[in-house]
């Protein structure tokens, strides 16, 4: 039987699943444990009670200063500015996207901009960022808004030109105009594929809340990452990136249900 | 961002970032010490927290904040030679075993020469190493430097390429925990050379010297309170470890090393002393050698720097660092 | 009245010509198959009737007025594909014609507007034969069902020109059949006049009341940029046939029926699915 | 004329095509001319003069200290690094996205990780990097290599199994192995895409160059924004944006003329 | 050889049986048209045979032997798409199946080896009625060509059996009665049994020995899951057709010759090319 033929079953596929993540966790418990019988101090790889404490102390224990439990304090910090991020992003693109798709002067107008906007490093640009929107809430949310958007709104609007060119004529048959085939036509068959491009863009929109974080901020996840490591406090910083990969592949597979119960349409046309 | 603007102005944005010498803002600021200060005044004091220290300077010198946390040098580097007018406020402590050149396996500074040296380049480090190869009668062609972010310090150290860093707290003290890391020289050998401070825009606390006041006040209240021996004092020092992601234990160490002047007279002494003129010397023929005064700068004298007595260190005709003592003597005076 | 005139139209894409000298007359209520080779240019001429593109040189008047420039609402079309909105159930998808008319903002309708076109949608479903699929979306259809749907989308907007490129070339022979009877009847009993594009000579000979064909006189390689297509023939099927008076021929089932042979899995497909 | 089927002619789309260009660089220019008014030695917008200095400086001028032509030697520190980190990461996912898509085992036992995988910050784990890599240039390419290739060999491996499966089962007929179909079916219909695939990748792929260079390092265009970045240098910032801005747009397009010329097919299948 | 012999045949898909109790027996070089309604499992049937997919119950035997439980290069397919390789030309298409054959790990000929199979494969290029087009690739030719070359590129590898999975469905009908007229040629001369999917009864009765007919006896909905289709009618052709023995009558040519036609745009159709 040549090997593209052989398939896993059930049980074997679950098994295989989850090899890797134990091997990586037997790896690391190895690695660890050389490096404490070296030195019992080491920092880089804490055991697994090290973890624990930590975990435990920062998820359970209230913090000395504040009071609050910082795990779900830092959490909540994050994921507020992330899903602002986000949501700002989606709109935006959205609007523009569709905009760029659907309209020949505003493609004209706005695409090249957009694909020469997508190729700038945002990190380089930081401190303008930070003096036009200042220190707050505000600059983290847009500094994922300028990292996360322009990719979306080039998704979208590819998506909205890839429309068959039959199905507007059609609505234009229906005596529809431009904003009713927008509304009734373009939109409700962007919005499926605008889910699946917050989803590709869940990664990137992490990777720039922890860059805004690790700046001025006193709080969330990325902050508290880069204030530990200072002392390379390893104990703190293995769980909650943990934390952000499990946070985000959550949302990525929550993102998905959505879409499917939502516009079921769109899961049919896949087959 | 109103340098010129002579209106009444009562709210004020002051920035600082996590160092131990800085610590006390963000306490004041969460203890009320600050609202207390500023409601005397009738102001309004908002204080913003920086994870990264170049950010919260760079803010500062583009007109985001009234006032900052840095070091003499980046002071005369940074918001002077990017012409901002600035006044050192208040002279809150100099690194007294703060900064520190670090080298693995190697106990004597000697051997540093011929070796990648990591450090940020242009900081602080960055000085200490140019005053602790000057002592050796080396200079910084004998080595060679590598920028290494401050963040990311204590695990490139832990790596096997690099053999020899300079750094500061709480990065020092988290290397020297790894046995084979040896502290050859420090900011105690050249004392009072680096000094942290808390500045303000020159023109702000000229139109609303109550700010300055305002902030003398709220650094001695709160530096009386964290060096105090008691539940209190250590409570604050607690806190102020937490903040800074370490505890009590490592907080009390890192404080250790830096001389703090928590009473106003010594402040004002260290600042009217003679020592503090040879000390700016130093910083900035090094800062000119680096060509950080600007671009165009034909010598060490293109900017101004005045001393509390008046006398001026280079270009009188282009004062933008200013030491003065009105503040920690008004604190001293109990005139606040 | 619905009659289309088109007068010494050319047509071309940069240098290449693509029809040449087109003129032809359709008369109200007509039914004109168009044939020819293919990329002779019959999809463009479609296209021009509908508004989507212009011509060269040249006029098309639609019962003596020069045609729009864009699409619209006096003439319906369907394509062979893409014809039907995916993410509109078959009766949003009917609706929407409605629906898009009536509400100039919101393009959806409420209350007792809806319920009245709710019921001239579902009459018109039921007509071509969809009754009960109407919550389905179009990817739960057959190709044929969604062909039917396609035509009873466009015949809502009663048009008075209904365009159609090759709507039934995707689909097997016995479903195309059983449209073919439909089509008939709703020639008949709507007031439209119909071309349509297709390659099937059966089909053209099956429908219409005049076979219209396009070429290119001159084929060589050499001369294919510099010559476009035009009408090379042009015949009227006898015994003419006309709009609502029923044919005594029903429509040629395409071919003999051989075996009580294979039904569509296809649950509105009409009973008498026999070919 | 319903807006959406309005079209500009050629002029009017170069126009179009240029004006946001002309309006962000006159609102510039506004904003620059109004802070160096205030502050003749502002730093955040330095004039046009300012720029044309530093580049003139920068590129045209050896630097006093080393004697090279900074942006030329750090253009070529960062394009090797670049170029590098894309390349393994390319190679990499081709043979671990080809391997998913093809082999069901395989795609059992890694889909499921390479998917965490690729919602970890990479950021966050640098102390690990660099204990394991060192500081020197591997880590750099590292970096980008761990930042870039989970979403490549995601995205490969889907292109994979979207291959109608008719085709694998026509090349079974023909006497095709596994390992034969994946060298003349699978893999020279992947090949198009994983230029794609790199093009997608080249603004996280300069984000992870920069953030890597920003750490440690003594040349390349992301050291030296950081390194001048300490003293608000906007006016060698600025220039250093634009032409890692331009320098991805450039690679962006020759990519895709190199997939056109290689790859004739796949041009011809779009249309 | 090529015998097939297919014995108590059931396949199910979880709960649903697809297909209940199918007994067959193919002759060699017969030529068995597979009809029936859509979905009542005539691909899965074809795709068994293929070996692509295994019966839940019963057997299969190819020349007596079972069949192997993967394709292979005895079993030649065409699909009705995918089944040509759009990053090959028509030349690398049809050699691609002599590489694979004849060098194991590099999969590709060099020199002598390399000439003498282009020689093989330019012969059935051009027995197809693809020879000028070598160097093209397949998104430049039309459906009836591209069908061709898999057509082509499965008879190099000489399999013992063909099996076509609606191979000319998507093609229009001028260009599907040409494409008969190869098909009929090619398996006069070629030594194989062929099984062939088809929606078109005429198509069935044009081509095979023998039309066998799938239907699923009881259809109420609420039974589909429970009973799978078998086979209800098996008809063979009168006047018998044989392999290698030239038929007298030609394959039918779609319908009345109605006009000197319209033509296909396309090089290799065949100069007789009219309906
Ligand atoms: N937008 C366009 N730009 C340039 N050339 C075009 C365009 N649309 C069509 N053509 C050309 O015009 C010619 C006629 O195309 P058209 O689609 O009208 O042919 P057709 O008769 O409908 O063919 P088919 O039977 O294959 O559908 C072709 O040669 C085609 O390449
Ligand atoms: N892999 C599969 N898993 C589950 N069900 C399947 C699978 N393949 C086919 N089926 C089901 O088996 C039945 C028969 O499908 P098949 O494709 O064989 O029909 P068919 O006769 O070829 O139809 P058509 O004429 O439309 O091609 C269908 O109900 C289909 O849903
Ligand atoms: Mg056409
Ligand atoms: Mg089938």
């Amino acid at each position: 039987m040549r090997w593209i033929n052989t398939r896993p079953n059930r049980g074997a596929q679950l098994a295989l699943m989850l090899l890797p993540f134990v091997l990586l966790v037997a790896a690391y418990a190895a690695g660890s444990a050389a490096r404490l019988a070296e030195n019992a101090n080491d920092k880089l790889l804490p055991g697994l009670t090290g973890f624990a404490d930590a975990v435990n102390r920062l998820a359970f224990l209230p913090d000395a200063r504040t009071g609050d439990y910082l795990l779900w304090s830092d959490t909540a910090a994050s994921l507020i500015r992330l899903f602002a991020g986000l949501g700002i992003s989606t709109v935006t693109a959205l609007l523009i996207g569709m905009a760029i798709g659907m309209l020949p002067y505003l493609r004209a107008l706005l695409a090249p901009f957009v694909a020469a906007v997508s190729m700038v490093p945002p990190l380089a640009l930081l401190p303008i960022l930070f003096i036009v929107m200042g220190l707050g809430e505000a600059s983290k949310i847009a500094l994922i808004t300028i990292g996360v958007a322009p990719t979306m709104i080039r998704d979208l609007a590819l998506k909205a030109l890839e429309l068959p060119r039959e199905q507007i004529v059609k609505a234009e048959t229906l005596g529809g105009s431009s904003w009713q085939i927008a509304l009734r036509v373009v939109l409700p068959q962007i919005l499926p594929r605008l889910v699946t491009c917050v989803r590709l863009q869940l990664g990137p929109a992490w990777l720039f809340l922890i860059a805004a974080e690790a700046i001025s901020s006193d709080s969330g996840l990325g902050y508290r990452i880069f204030l530990v490591r200072r002392y390379l406090s390893m104990d703190v910083i293995f769980p909650y990136v943990v934390w952000i990969t499990l946070l985000a592949v959550l949302t990525n597979f929550v993102l998905d249900r959505i879409r499917i119960a939502v516009f079921p349409w769109s899961e049919l046309e896949k087959q | 961002t109103s340098n010129a603007v002579a209106a009444p102005k009562t709210d004020f944005k002051v920035a600082w970032s996590i160092y131990v010498g800085w610590m006390p803002w963000g306490y004041a600021s969460d203890n009320g010490i600050v609202k207390k200060w500023a409601d005397k005044y009738g102001l309004t004091i908002e204080v913003t927290q920086f994870n990264d220290y170049v950010e919260s300077m760079n803010q500062y010198t583009a007109g985001a904040f009234d006032a900052v946390t840095l070091t003499n040098m980046d002071g005369l580097s940074i918001p002077a030679a990017g012409g901002v007018d600035t006044t050192a406020v208040i002279v809150g402590d100099f690194s007294n075993g703060n900064d520190a050149v670090i080298l693995k396996d190697k106990a004597s500074l000697a051997d540093v020469k011929g070796q990648n040296v990591n450090l940020v380049e242009f900081s602080v480090s960055h000085y200490l190493l140019a005053r602790a190869l000057e002592s050796l009668k080396l200079s910084e062609k004998d080595v060679k430097v590598i920028n290494t972010s401050d963040a990311d310090m204590v695990s490139a150290y832990k790596t096997k390429d690099v053999s020899a860093v300079v750094t500061w707290n709480p990065l020092v003290a988290t290397i020297l925990e790894d046995p084979t890391a040896k502290k050859v020289f420090d900011s105690s050998q050249i004392p009072g050379e680096i000094i942290d401070l808390m500045v303000a825009n020159t023109d702000v606390l000229k139109d609303n010297p109550n700010f300055g006041k305002a902030l003398a006040g709220i650094w001695y209240e709160t530096a009386a309170l964290m060096t105090a021996d008691t539940d209190e004092g250590k409570a604050a020092r607690e806190a102020m470890g937490s903040a800074s992601g370490t505890d009590l234990k490592g907080f009390e160490a890192q404080l250790a090393a830096t001389k703090l002047f928590d009473k106003p007279a010594d402040a004002v002494a260290f600042t009217a002393s003679p020592s503090l003129p040879k000390t700016m010397d130093l910083v900035r023929n090094f800062l000119f050698e680096k060509g950080l005064l600007g671009s165009g700068a034909a010598s060490a004298d293109v900017i101004g720097i005045e001393m509390p007595d008046g006398k001026v260190l280079g270009d009188s005709g282009n004062v933008k660092l200013r030491f003065t003592d009105t503040y920690m003597k008004a604190a001293a005076d109990g005139s606040l | 009245m619905s009659e289309l005139i088109i007068d010494s139209v050319w047509k071309e894409y940069g240098d290449q010509i693509v029809l040449e000298n087109v003129s032809l007359t359709v008369a109200s209520r007509a039914f004109v198959a168009l044939v020819g080779p293919s990329g002779c240019g019959k999809s463009t001429f479609l296209r021009m009737l509908l508004g989507q593109e212009r011509p060269t040189r040249g006029t098309i008047l639609l019962d003596g007025e020069p045609l729009p420039a864009e699409p619209g609402p006096d003439r319906g079309v369907v394509f062979q594909r893409y014809s039907v909105f995916p993410h509109l159930t078959v009766l949003g998808n009917v609706l929407l014609g409605k629906e898009l008319m009536a509400s100039k903002f919101k393009a959806r309708l409420f209350g007792q507007a809806r319920r009245s076109a709710i019921d001239e949608a579902r009459q018109l479903i039921t007509e071509v034969g969809l009754s009960g699929a109407e919550t389905k979306y179009p990817a739960q259809l057959s190709g044929g069902m969604q062909q039917r749907l396609a035509l009873a989308q466009a015949l809502i907007m009663k048009p008075k020109v209904l365009l159609l490129d090759e709507p039934f070339g995707a689909l097997d022979p016995g479903i195309r059949a059983e449209i073919h009877t439909l089509m008939k009847r709703l020639w008949n009993e709507t007031r439209m006049t119909v071309v349509m594009v297709t390659h099937d000579m059966r089909e053209a000979f099956t429908l219409a009341t005049r076979v219209v064909a396009f070429e290119r006189p001159r084929d060589r390689p050499e001369e294919k940029e510099r010559y476009g297509a035009t009408i090379t023939r042009d015949i009227s099927i006898w015994p003419p046939r006309r709009a609502g008076e029923l044919s005594h021929f029903s429509p040629d089932r395409d071919g003999p029926v051989v075996l009580q042979g294979p039904r569509r899995d296809d649950p509105s497909s009409s009973p008498s699915g026999v070919r």
